[in-house]
């Protein structure tokens, strides 16, 4: 860090039919992080973009990339060291994959094998199979549209990436994929990625910085995205990150929270009770049966009653409630669900394993997914608190 | 410039009857080129057969499909029914294809909701198929209308009279000006007339226009259209879809 | 008319008007102009109705009765009438007419005015190879370049009557279509060919001094100027004025009449019988 | 029916395929007065209508200028150019020209004009310079479109290259005007019948040359 | 309730080109109740809201509406009886507003001015402004045309509506409008409505049932929302709920939680405590000032030191850390922003208040926005804990 990669100097823009898009924007996006421009539609995130790679020329102030006045630099020549992805792919419909993501190291003269080749390695580095190299976009699914449109981008390995809206036309489980492919990219290549969105939780998700921009332009809010739940900087922000703020900047706690002790139900019918090692010692080997070896009677822990049912390799199948005295094997009467929590979760997976639970307690659970002890809500809450007064 | 003025009765005449030619085939080929579009709109079969069969029409020299229809038909040779009947079947040619792109490109969401609100499929086409294919038949309808009266004038050749017969008049008397003023005219009525069925067209297309979008939607997703790059225009101008027409029908 | 509702607002006979139609060329609506003019100076009313178009065009017309009267040329309609025709001079030709002719078609005097297709050179080649008949060309033909509107290639008259009357085939033949107007008088008077097959009526013989060659075996036949009428819808006296007329007309008012009415500058059909009218004591009323 | 045997007897008959006047040569002559019209029209429309595609100045007045084009009757020029001319092959010629025009112009502007402002703003964004965006992308996308319009106006060309003949010149529309003169309806529908199999021979070879210079892109819509 | 408007026996659809869209569908709506179908994409909401007014047929089975088999009753004259409305609006372009919305009505020959003067009475009823009736579809927002379409749906007083995904084409805050708008006319119209959609939080928000399908076109769960995000049915369901499903489900219950004292800055720079009056009990007059008269030093209820500044008005305006010494007057360090806890507000808001908050406590206001006093993150989570067992 420590180098701004891009900076904006009190930049302005007004559109010729009056339209004030950028207003006085200051803003340094530091080298090799991901920065995420996200507001309203129309508060001129997409102009602000532009302007980066000279689409779109200021009115007035100035815009550095690596130090340098981008106006210094010819347009062609300047575009060529970024790259650029969009909403709409913007994919050449009359090419094929592999040649729509050699384009620009075509370009910059590189020889036709070279990029070929290049451009095969990238369809793996994007996570797409090489057989559709020769596929034309028409071809592709919108999904995989984008997926080329990123290698395009990454294909001169510009140290730049502008993206503009990437995901918001694809649906929201290929949405999902993609995000973290881009999160993977980001930790192997070390770019510096500016991405334009409206959706507050990518933003979250994605940045490593986030602007908020308001209506007219307005610069509201540049912070991490935990500054920006936890503190947003004046009513605009807080209101356009919306509900559930407090909720969702609990992704970005993590402690160590005491577990509990569970009864359990083993496939043969066993009822056993699990101890209490603490989250985040535990190594692998099964912690099941040799602590509940040790320990006989219930202990405050297990007060609540509930009997955890387990399978054969440990892992929680489902919550047998108290009342339900001597309970016949394999008769579950509340589903686990995905709701678990596993060693590092945010304090948000903790909180919601607990308050998605039947018996109201949270069901932690190894890398392999075997149970390792139960959550109560109460020292969730403490550790919330905790992780509380650490910041303030 | 002597001649204009002294065979004005003429030249009125025969743009007269030249206005007649063009026009009747027009009115008569919209009236058989609409149901037969609106069947071949809603077959995978026939649509292709129609229209690559319109377009053999086209091949055929307008003067030879002048001369062959008396035989036919059993007209005289000089008769205006042959050019009518002639220019109909070029109408056609061009009118089947536009008016099939015409019905096709309506909205099938639209159709949908006509549907579900309860339309029989009889009132759905009169009421929602009909005046929403109106733009694209249009422009078919201009570009025909257009290619006609440059046609009509061939009649000129074996004596039918229109103002293709001050060409064949001009050349025998060699009066340079009399066919200027034939091609002139020709020029002009057939702008004049694609122009008022342009401000027809934008009469019946007004609900085309987005026209005033006003603060109260500010607020509103209508801001999305205008992301990033040169805004798509959401109605198609008529002379848009004219143009599109025109890149793929005309007249010989 | 009855047939064809659609081509114009002509009124036959019966009502007392004479509708005179004219084929789709000058001289045959000049004469149309004049045959109206006499007739409304004899005191009957009558309206023209121009370019009809071809001959079956017109006498159709006047069979369906939307015009009563139109001029034409005795040759060329009795071979229309009966093909199988060999009159060829004028008298042969007015005599076979009459019997020729359909029911209820009949054809007034014939005036010594005519226009007949003519074999025409300019001065300098005939001159070049003393030609003064179809004949001398004959002996120097496929030397020769000859130009005429296309049917002249097939015609009986045309290409065919010249190989059997005068042995000629002429070395080619080059078709142009404005009906012998100055599109073939420029060819010929450039040099682009020999021969040009023109009517003997075209103002430009005279004007560029060009020689029509004489006809000895008479391949051309005699087209005379005469009325062709629908029997029995003419009012009285029509005949009468007409015939008088038709024995005033000459070749040489064909000439000066076609001439009045061609290049740019010229007079309509109406306007230049209109004057010949009024300089022969008519009174068009 | 009498008709139709008349055209076959006169297709058939040896004379009208040998000789100066035969079919082969005027096919030949006909095709080669398209030609010379086609290649002419596209040198002027195609470079206009990209130009004015390209750089959207100037699309209304060759939208209009195309209009007006359209609405000159071949006839008309064909007479008017020939009277102020005089024989040969320019007069028709040129008139031809003037029909085929308009139909490749706006084809060629209408292909370049409907590319995808996304792709063509894409192109930009990598670096493409105004030549390139036009050679590389807009071009190409626009070449199947333009294609339409050079099929269409060879139509009409092949159609109406028959009034060449109606002034002096050759042409399987010989056939036509000199059939007319001597009302031979035989000759006449054997023209036609020609001059239809011509254009729709001419017709398919552009077809697959519009196949070949379409990217499988732009034809392909799924997998 | 208790009869149903609308029933599926034993309903398959299999498409022509041998896609099941829906297998063995068996579902009651209940009349006036608002069912939801949701599920992923192409899992047979669409096919199903269809065979409904017979835009498509099953294949085997039968659909009852009111209790009357569907094919019993001409095409046309069924679907005028029920009132559809789909994702793309489906506004014939060629109409005005008044035009579009008295289609039915004039299809089932009222007169020109009755559907006329109906029709403007709709537009008020859909929010919009009568003065738009004369325009096209063409010059409204999409949010606009969405509502003219649900007006044009309600034109013939329909019992029956049907909306397929009606407001997925709008954005994120036009949509929470119309989904606010829908529930405010299921109060006041009685209809029995189905809804399509395939947004989890837009089914909780409005349905009073809602059905999961799952892909294949089986029906997967048909249940509260509560139940659905409580006890997902099986893994499916669960998955497709997922995660932040225990935090959602808090959206349906709501408890008195006690309120604590917290120290208040006025605008007078005056430090005050707030008393600790029982949420719910409160009438409207203030009880600032009065409440905190009562009071003298610290109680345990504010033990965490922060301040809340308030303003004249006595609604809160800022936290200030107990670090912070003496405040001066309008040095708020922490913005209280949006996350407030109204009388009768959820345990979702209830929480997500506390965890939005600096000092980890949400702030409870009135009605007017006037600070009632603050409740601290344990005692939500009892009251949470006293749900669920309330519950079980
Ligand atoms: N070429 C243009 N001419 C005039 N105004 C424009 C132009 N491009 C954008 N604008 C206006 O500038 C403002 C900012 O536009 P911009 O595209 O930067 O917004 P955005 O934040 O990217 O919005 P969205 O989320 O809708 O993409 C908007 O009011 C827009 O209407
Ligand atoms: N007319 C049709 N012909 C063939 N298959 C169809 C047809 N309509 C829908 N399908 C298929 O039936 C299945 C269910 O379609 P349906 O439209 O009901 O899904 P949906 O749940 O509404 O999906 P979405 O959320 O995408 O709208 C899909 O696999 C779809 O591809
Ligand atoms: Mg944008
Ligand atoms: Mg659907």
């Amino acid at each position: 860090m420590g180098k701004n990669a891009i900076s904006f100097r009190d930049v302005r823009k007004v559109y010729p039919d009056g339209t004030t898009a950028v207003d006085d924007l200051n803003l340094d996006v530091p080298v090799g992080s991901l920065t995420v421009f996200v507001g309203p539609s129309g508060c001129g995130k997409t102009t602000s973009l532009r302007m980066i790679n000279r689409m779109v020329e200021p009115t007035s102030g100035q815009i550095q990339v690596n130090g340098q006045d981008v106006t210094s630099v010819p347009e062609a020549a300047l575009r060529r060291s970024m790259g650029y992805v969009m909403q709409a792919s913007g994919l050449m419909p009359h090419r094929t994959v592999l040649e729509n993501i050699s384009t620009v190291p075509r370009l910059l003269g590189e020889s036709k094998r070279d990029s070929k080749r290049r451009a095969e390695e990238l369809l793996e580095t994007i996570g797409l199979d090489r057989s559709l190299g020769s596929r034309y976009p028409a071809q592709l699914s919108g999904g995989q549209q984008q997926r080329v449109g990123v290698a395009r981008a990454l294909a001169a390995d510009p140290p730049i990436l502008l993206m503009d809206e990437p995901f918001s036309a694809v649906d929201p489980v290929v949405r999902a994929d993609l995000q973290n492919e881009l999160l993977d990219l980001k930790q192997r290549l070390n770019k510096t990625i500016v991405f334009v969105t409206h959706d507050m939780d990518e933003a979250v998700l994605l940045g490593d910085r986030v602007a908020v921009f308001a209506t007219g332009g307005r610069l509201a809010q540049y912070a991490t995205p935990e500054e920006v739940l936890r503190e947003p900087a004046d009513q605009f922000v807080s209101d356009f990150v919306g509900r559930d703020r407090g909720f969702r900047a609990l992704s970005f706690d993590s402690r160590d929270i005491p577990l509990s002790g569970v009864l359990t139900l083993d496939p043969q019918g066993r009822v056993a009770e699990l101890g209490t090692p603490t989250m985040g010692s535990g190594g692998s080997g099964g912690s099941r049966g040799s602590t509940a070896a040790h320990q006989t009677g219930p202990s405050a822990a297990v007060a609540n009653g509930w009997t955890l049912e387990v399978d054969a390799a440990g892992a929680p199948v489902g919550w047998i409630p108290p009342s339900g005295g001597e309970p016949a094997g394999g008769q579950v009467t509340h589903r686990v669900g995905g709701s678990l929590y596993r060693p590092g979760g945010s304090l948000r997976q903790a909180l919601d394993a607990a308050l998605s639970s039947p018996s109201g307690l949270a069901v932690a659970v190894d890398e392999r997914g075997r149970l390792r002890g139960v959550l109560r809500p109460q020292e969730i809450m403490t550790a919330i608190e905790a992780a509380r007064e650490s910041r303030s | 410039m002597t001649w204009l003025p002294e065979n004005l009765d003429l030249v009125l005449r025969l743009t007269g009857t030249h206005l007649m030619q063009s026009v009747v085939p027009v009115v008569l080929g919209l009236l058989i080129s609409v149901p037969l579009a609106r069947l071949a709109a809603g077959s995978r079969l026939i649509r292709p057969l129609m229209v690559n069969g319109a377009a053999l029409l086209y091949t055929i020299p307008s003067l030879t499909l002048f001369v062959l229809l008396p035989v036919v038909l059993g007209t005289r040779i000089t008769s205006i029914i042959n050019v009518i009947v002639a220019l109909t079947i070029y109408v056609i040619a061009i009118l089947v294809r536009s008016c099939t792109d015409a019905f096709a490109a309506v909205d099938r969401s639209v159709l949908q909701a006509a549907t579900a609100v309860g339309y029989t499929k009889w009132q759905r086409f009169w009421a929602v198929e009909l005046p929403l294919a109106v733009p694209v038949m249009l422009a078919g309808v201009r570009t025909a209308l257009v290619a006609n009266i440059s046609m009509v004038s061939v009649g000129a050749v074996i004596g039918i009279q229109s103002l293709g017969t001050l060409f064949t008049d001009g050349l025998r008397r060699s009066i340079a000006e009399e066919i200027l003023v034939g091609v002139v005219l020709t020029v002009i009525l057939a702008v004049g007339l694609d122009q008022l069925l342009r401000l027809l067209g934008l009469y019946l297309t007004r609900w085309q226009r987005p026209g005033r979008l006003t603060a109260d939607s500010s607020h509103d997703d209508a801001r999305r259209t205008s992301s990033s790059g040169p805004q798509p225009s959401t109605a198609p101008d008529p002379d848009e879809s004219a143009r599109r027409i025109a890149a793929t029908g005309g007249g010989a | 008319g009855s047939s064809d509702p659609l081509n114009g607002d002509s009124s036959g006979g019966g009502d007392g008007t004479v509708t005179v139609g004219s084929a789709d060329f000058p001289e045959s609506q000049i004469i149309a102009e004049l045959y109206a003019g006499v007739l409304r100076d004899a005191g009957i009313e009558a309206s023209t109705e121009p370019g009809i178009g071809a001959r079956e065009a017109y006498i159709g017309a006047v069979e369906d009765g939307s015009i009563d009267l139109v001029p034409d040329y005795s040759g060329n309609l009795l071979l229309y009438v009966d093909p199988e025709s060999d009159a060829a001079s004028g008298e042969e030709i007015l005599d076979a007419l009459p019997d020729a002719l359909p029911d209820g078609l009949t054809v007034l005097e014939a005036s010594e005015a005519e226009n007949k297709d003519a074999m025409v050179v300019t001065r300098q080649t005939a001159d070049e190879y003393s030609l003064t008949s179809i004949a001398d060309m004959a002996e120097v033909c496929d030397q020769l370049v000859i130009a005429g509107p296309p049917e002249f290639q097939e015609r009986a008259y045309g290409l065919p009557g010249l190989e059997s009357k005068y042995g000629c085939t002429p070395q080619s033949f080059e078709p142009i279509n404005d009906g012998g107007g100055s599109l073939t008088v420029d060819a010929l008077t450039r040099g682009d060919v020999d021969v040009a097959n023109i009517f003997t009526t075209t103002p430009a013989i005279k004007q560029q001094d060009l020689v029509v060659l004489e006809d000895p075996e008479n391949n051309f036949i005699a087209q005379q100027v005469l009325p062709l009428a629908a029997e029995d819808r003419l009012p009285d006296g029509a005949a009468d004025a007409l015939n008088e007329f038709s024995s005033k007309l000459t070749t040489r008012d064909l000439i000066e009449l076609n001439q009045s009415v061609s290049g740019d500058g010229s007079v309509n059909p109406q306007q230049a019988a209109r004057d010949w009218l009024e300089a022969n004591g008519y009174t068009d009323a | 029916m009498n008709l139709l045997s008349g055209m076959w007897q006169w297709l058939t008959d040896p004379t009208n395929w040998s000789g100066s006047g035969a079919i082969p040569a005027r096919a030949l002559e006909h095709m080669a007065y398209s030609g010379i019209v086609m290649v002419v029209a596209i040198v002027v429309a195609v470079p206009l209508g990209m130009l004015v595609g390209h750089t959207g100045r100037g699309s209304g007045a060759v939208i209009g200028v195309a209009g007006a084009l359209r609405a000159l009757p071949t006839l008309g020029l064909l007479t008017l150019f020939s009277l102020l001319m005089g024989l040969g092959l320019v007069p028709p010629l040129l008139a031809l020209v003037i029909l085929a025009v308009p139909p490749i112009l706006t084809a060629t502007y209408a292909g370049v004009a409907e590319v995808s402002p996304a792709v063509r703003d894409a192109a930009k964004a990598q670096g493409m310079t105004p030549t390139q965006v036009l050679t590389r992308v807009e071009v190409p996308l626009a070449l199947p479109v333009a294609m339409g319009g050079i099929r269409n106006a060879a139509l009409q060309v092949i159609a109406t290259a028959t009034v060449a003949a109606y002034i002096n010149l050759g042409g399987l529309g010989r056939y036509l005007i000199d059939g007319l003169a001597v009302r031979d309806y035989s000759r006449m529908l054997g023209s036609v019948l020609l001059v239809a199999v011509l254009a729709l021979a001419t017709d398919a070879v552009l077809a697959a040359l519009q196949r070949a210079v379409t990217s499988p892109g732009l034809r392909t819509t799924a997998h």
